[in-house]
């Protein structure tokens, strides 16, 4: 049987990964790993470090493969070759319930298709994660808007309750979780943003640029779930919360 | 009150294990990382007071290149590039076997030493300065060898002068070991913190006994550095 | 005949521009008692320094029982010791007491006098202790034997650092103001000790300002002036008799 | 050679977020002196209502890893302020900014650091340095100033040195409150390129700069100091 | 009639269980010269130290020109000082050179003298300078003034403590052996200076081992023994034809 090495991090990223305080990886991509290697009739070792060991590991050969709610992006495109996307996120844009403000949506000017309209948020304060694709959004297309960065997404939420920032801007499956708590209760999406280049191409796995046979596997093992009906399975589980 | 206690429960369900585990980690990587910091501290120091250009030289280039880098950068080029180096190197020769890899933890622990003991040698250099030349030529005077000299008469006395600095240190190393996890599954105490406080969202929870527990080390810590410090302190005031 | 204990021949030293030392010779046998005299800043300290080594002279050559302290000239025309461990060992045969007394401060009296015994000359702990304590009784600070010197009054750290020089038992024994701070009694009592080494057949360099005890207890004067031995000689004729004006003034004074 | 057009690449970027980082060391690195003093001379004076609060300050600072200090701080504060009338306040404005909670943070943090240093040094001064100022009537204020603190701080300089490097690197933290400072940048344009090395090797080289240059200020200025040591006139 | 400038009454000092001053008391009028004299450890630096509080008494009484150094019971029912800026202010009319100097490392030596005329006294650097350029003139050290202490022999440093503790122009000057490390030239300068003061109506009180120091100098001899006075009176009476047997026999030896 043949081996593969896969770089994971145990930072929390729920729904996508965590490990838990048993010690157990959990979410949606340790399952979805789980299920390639047995598609790939590969023995997985996982590897896990922190999010910076990932790209050098994966470098210098100390992992084959590594998975990190990675999203693909062109800039990326340059370091690692990536899989086909195994969840394409969308993206929220979130505010008080009390903010009665209307956000509108308009046409870009670049042609990227309808976008939220600059003019409603206009000298607000939004926060967003640090190099999201939410953070690229807000620069390239609010302008008139101060981003704040947030190494966390936790982190953005919470300033959106102590009311440092107005809104934020957030993937949605994690928005639902901090909408179902109390200190969501006086939240709300204020708009689903629409799709768009800039809000990238979906989540996938990273390997080694240029490492064709790798890249092969792992694709033909995804093709393999999405074909079966396991990744939509997954996606259910963990992000919508379907048993 | 109940939920908190569940969030600490042992085993699977709660974070308690895994947290007396981190701390465990971390004492450990600690402990090695700071006594291989004080002899890199040493050599460091020796460096820099010596009467020949070359040591100074390279010492200086120590401390000033080291302690600027930042410990993120030293800890990934010490694993990736030179160790990797080395493996291939030792590999190409047929010293060591196709699958050699350097330990990353020992990596990691290194590679924090390196760093503390730049900022190492300018405490234990300054506190040898603070040894009045009388004590040692009255050490000298009477043909002393120098490592007695050095053992007998200016460690005891410069370390007086050290303790403050070294224990700013050691209490630093505790906190930075965290930066280990990079190179793979040390869940020391910060980490672990970090894991639980993101895992549960119960952020001021985790962050408020991730401190807790460094509290702890340093309560000990203080006790016995103050110890320290009245042994060092005899014959003084 | 008798052995030459110390010979210090043309000895230089200079602090920045300053010339201290312009070339001192002299010589001792085995037995003698040297008092070196001279005005304040005259040079007295540094040649005894320059003597162990603590200061490097710029020229001139220390002996030591007849061996030569082995010397290479420095980069910039300086000498430097060029052998550590010759150098170490003649140190152990040159004892010292310090102008300063420079008493080890963290550790006790004792641990002060018995700490050359034991970890230069590799005596045990009961034999070192054995010996430091007559030497403490010798010099009346027997009671003070585990306090630290910061404990001490000026008078008892002298006699400890006397007592710390004396445990190593050196050949050649080097004072600088031994009695500087002791009172009529106590000066009469190390004077006595320093008579009884002469006769064990020490050799001792005093730098003293007590010329009473120069007169008493030596056997050579020396008067250093401006760097230089301006006049040498028996105490009986040096003190009695100047040749010099500037030592003729100098000991009106006394 | 790719790696080094990278680094440049990244150069310029970092560089904007160097004011940033020096604003924030050479704030908390002069408050973190000027109050690590005041609590070192608390924590040796004999009064406990003095010396304890010092003890407890330096204990709990130095006990605790600043990031966790800084997020208390700040995210804690911000869990217990919505609530209250602040938010409406003149002051939210500061409030709500990052920086301030920063430079808080940080200043105490290092001023637990070097109070413990000074503290040190301030013990070590041979008693007899004071009892001469003493003897002439100065008053134990103008001793501080005269005497003891000149002579510790010249003594533990190249600790304190060491100190403000440490803090120079610690103002990384600053990036988990919105200060995207220049570790902050580096680790952002990290994330966004996934190259790791050139980011932090960018990063280490403006370090590097300002080390380099603050340590050679800091050499002549100890040489200056510390002539009475090695004096030969 | 001449006012009473220093009192000491009663003066008791332990250091943990031994007890070095056992009620001493003295008193002194202005323009007097007192010689403390007595063995090595009979505690008369301690007794010099008590009287500008450096060592707070345990039990007893200092006063200054008639100003009583103002005292409280501590909890451990020994003394402390009750008013800081009282005695801040009477020391600046005690001055005190001490047996091992103690000059300010960090400063030349013309800084160590004008440290306390220029920020305890008030003046102006221009006059303190000029006031220190004439001092060190008087003890010789004007080569040194931009020295540091590290740089000076024995003898010098000793001086430079001197001029330090005159630039104060203190009413009442304690001197600790301020002639030990002195040749006998410097002693006789250091001699008239005392004189000189004396003179001034400043009054003197000085610790020394050179009996004919003592002799010379002083108005009153002390004699200080077992942690009390033993003997007093004119140096003439005191040191030709001691009352007590023990201080006969301290002075046979000188
Ligand atoms: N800090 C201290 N702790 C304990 N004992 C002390 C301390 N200071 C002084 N003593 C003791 O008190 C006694 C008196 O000391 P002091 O310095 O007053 O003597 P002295 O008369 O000045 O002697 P000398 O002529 O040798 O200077 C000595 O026995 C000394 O050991
Ligand atoms: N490290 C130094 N740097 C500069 N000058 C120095 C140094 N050490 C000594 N000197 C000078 O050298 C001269 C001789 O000093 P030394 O200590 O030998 O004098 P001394 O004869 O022992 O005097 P004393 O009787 O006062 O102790 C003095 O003028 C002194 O100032
Ligand atoms: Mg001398
Ligand atoms: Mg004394």
């Amino acid at each position: 049987e043949d081996t593969l090495r896969l770089g994971m991090t145990p930072e929390p990223y729920m729904p996508f990964t965590q490990v838990n305080a048993g010690g157990e990886w959990e979410g949606l991509e340790a399952d979805l790993s789980r299920a390639l290697c047995e598609k790939m009739a590969v023995k997985c070792d996982i590897n896990q470090m922190a999010w910076d060991g990932l790209i050098p590991s994966l470098k210098e050969n100390k992992v084959d493969f590594i998975i990190g709610a990675f999203s693909i992006t062109d800039e990326r495109r340059k370091v690692v070759d990536f899989s086909t996307p195994y969840y394409t996120e969308g993206t929220s844009f979130v505010g008080a319930k009390s903010d009665t403000s209307e956000i509108k949506t308009t046409d870009a000017a670049d042609g990227g298709g309808q976008i939220i309209d600059p003019a409603s948020v206009e000298g607000k304060i939004i926060g967003v994660q640090t190099s999201s694709v939410q953070s690229a959004y807000v620069a390239k297309y609010l302008p008139g808007a101060e981003a704040k960065s947030y190494d966390t997404a936790d982190n953005s939420v919470a300033d959106l309750v102590a009311g440092r920032v107005d809104y934020v801007l957030i993937p949605d499956l994690y928005i639902q979780t901090f909408l179902k708590s109390p200190d969501g209760a006086d939240y709300e999406i204020k708009v689903e943003v629409p799709k768009n280049a800039v809000l990238g191409e979906g989540v996938a796995y990273a390997v080694r640029k240029g490492d064709a046979a790798n890249l092969e596997k792992v694709n033909a093992g995804l093709a393999a779930l999405e074909k079966d009906g396991q990744i939509k399975t997954l996606v259910d589980k963990w992000i919508f919360g379907k048993k | 009150m109940e939920y908190y206690w569940q969030l600490l429960a042992w085993g699977g369900e709660g974070w308690g294990d895994d947290f007396a585990w981190g701390l465990v980690m971390t004492l450990q990587v600690s402990v090695v990382a700071y006594a291989v910091a004080v002899v890199f501290g040493l050599l460091g120091a020796a460096g820099k007071l010596s009467k020949h250009r070359l040591p100074r030289l390279l010492a200086d280039i120590y401390t000033t290149v080291v302690r600027s880098l930042p410990e993120l950068l030293v800890i990934l080029l010490l694993y990736f590039s030179v160790a990797s180096g080395a493996e291939r190197l030792l590999k190409h020769f047929g010293l060591v076997a196709e699958t050699f890899q350097f330990s990353s933890f020992w990596a990691a622990i290194i590679a924090l030493a390196f760093v503390s003991g730049a900022f190492m040698t300018e405490v234990l250099r300054s506190a040898f300065l603070a040894v009045p030349p009388g004590q040692i030529e009255a050490a000298v005077s009477i043909g002393m060898r120098p490592r007695k000299v050095f053992t007998r008469i200016v460690l005891p006395q410069m370390m007086r002068h050290a303790v403050p600095g070294m224990g700013n240190l050691w209490l630093s190393i505790t906190k930075e070991s965290a930066i280990i996890s990079v190179l793979g599954s040390f869940s020391e105490l910060l980490y672990t913190g970090y894991r639980a406080a993101a895992g549960t969202k119960q952020y001021i929870f985790f962050y408020g006994l991730t401190a807790v527990l460094f509290l702890l080390i340093t309560l000990v810590s203080a006790l016995v550095i103050a110890q320290i410090e009245r042994r060092l302190n005899r014959g003084h005031n | 005949m008798v052995a030459t204990a110390l010979s210090v021949k043309n000895i230089h030293k200079s602090f920045g521009s300053v010339e201290v030392l312009k070339g001192v010779s002299f010589e001792a046998k085995s037995g003698d008692v040297i008092s070196l005299i001279g005005s304040s800043g005259s040079g007295k300290s540094t040649l005894l320094r320059c003597i162990n080594y603590l200061e490097t002279p710029d020229e001139g050559e220390i002996s030591v029982s007849g061996e030569v302290i082995r010397t290479l000239k420095g980069k910039d025309g300086k000498l430097v010791a060029a052998d550590k461990r010759q150098l170490e060992h003649i140190r152990t045969r040159l004892g010292m007491v310090f102008q300063s007394f420079n008493l080890w401060s963290h550790k006790t009296i004792l641990e002060n006098i018995i700490e050359g015994p034991m970890h230069v000359l590799g005596m045990t702990r009961k034999d070192a202790v054995g010996e430091a304590e007559v030497l403490m009784e010798k010099v009346g600070i027997t009671p003070k034997r585990d306090h630290y010197p910061n404990q001490l009054s000026g008078g008892q750290q002298q006699r400890a650092a006397i007592a710390r020089a004396l445990a190593m038992k050196p050949d050649v024994m080097l004072f600088d103001e031994p009695t500087s701070a002791l009172d009529p009694e106590l000066v009469n009592e190390v004077l006595l000790v320093i008579k009884k080494l002469a006769e064990e057949g020490r050799t001792m360099v005093m730098v003293t300002h007590e010329m009473s005890l120069a007169r008493d207890i030596s056997s050579e004067v020396i008067f250093l002036h401006k760097g230089l031995v301006e006049e040498r000689g028996a105490p009986s004729q040096v003190m009695r008799d100047p040749k010099s004006a500037r030592l003729r003034q100098f000991l009106q004074m006394a | 050679m790719e790696t080094i057009s990278n680094v440049v690449g990244f150069l310029p970027a970092l560089i904007k977020a160097t004011p940033l980082t020096l604003l924030l060391t050479a704030v908390a690195g002069v408050f973190g002196l000027v109050i690590g003093t005041f609590v070192a001379l608390a924590r040796l004076s004999t009064r406990r209502i003095l010396s304890m609060p010092a003890y407890v300050f330096t204990f709990a600072f130095r006990g605790t890893p600043l990031l966790v200090q800084i997020y208390l701080i700040y995210y804690g504060l911000g869990q217990v302020l919505p609530g209250t009338w602040v938010r409406h306040s003149f002051l939210w404005p500061y409030l709500r900014d990052g920086l301030w909670y920063a430079i808080f943070a940080l200043s105490l943090n290092q001023a637990a650091y070097n109070a413990e240093v000074i503290r040190g040094a301030i013990k070590a001064i041979p008693r007899g340095q004071i009892e001469a100022a003493k003897s002439i009537g100065m008053r134990s204020s103008m001793i501080l100033r005269r005497i003891t603190l000149p002579q510790a701080l010249r003594s533990c300089l190249p600790v304190l040195t060491g100190d403000l490097i440490i803090l120079l690197k610690t103002t990384s933290l600053a990036s988990t409150i919105t200060i995207l400072e220049v570790m902050g940048t580096a680790r952002m344009l990290q994330r966004q390129s996934l190259l790791i090395f050139e980011p932090l090797i960018a990063a280490g080289i403006i370090y590097f700069t300002v080390v380099f240059i603050l340590t050679r200020v800091m050499n002549v200025v100890e040489k200056r100091l510390t002539r009475y040591r090695t004096a030969k006139a």
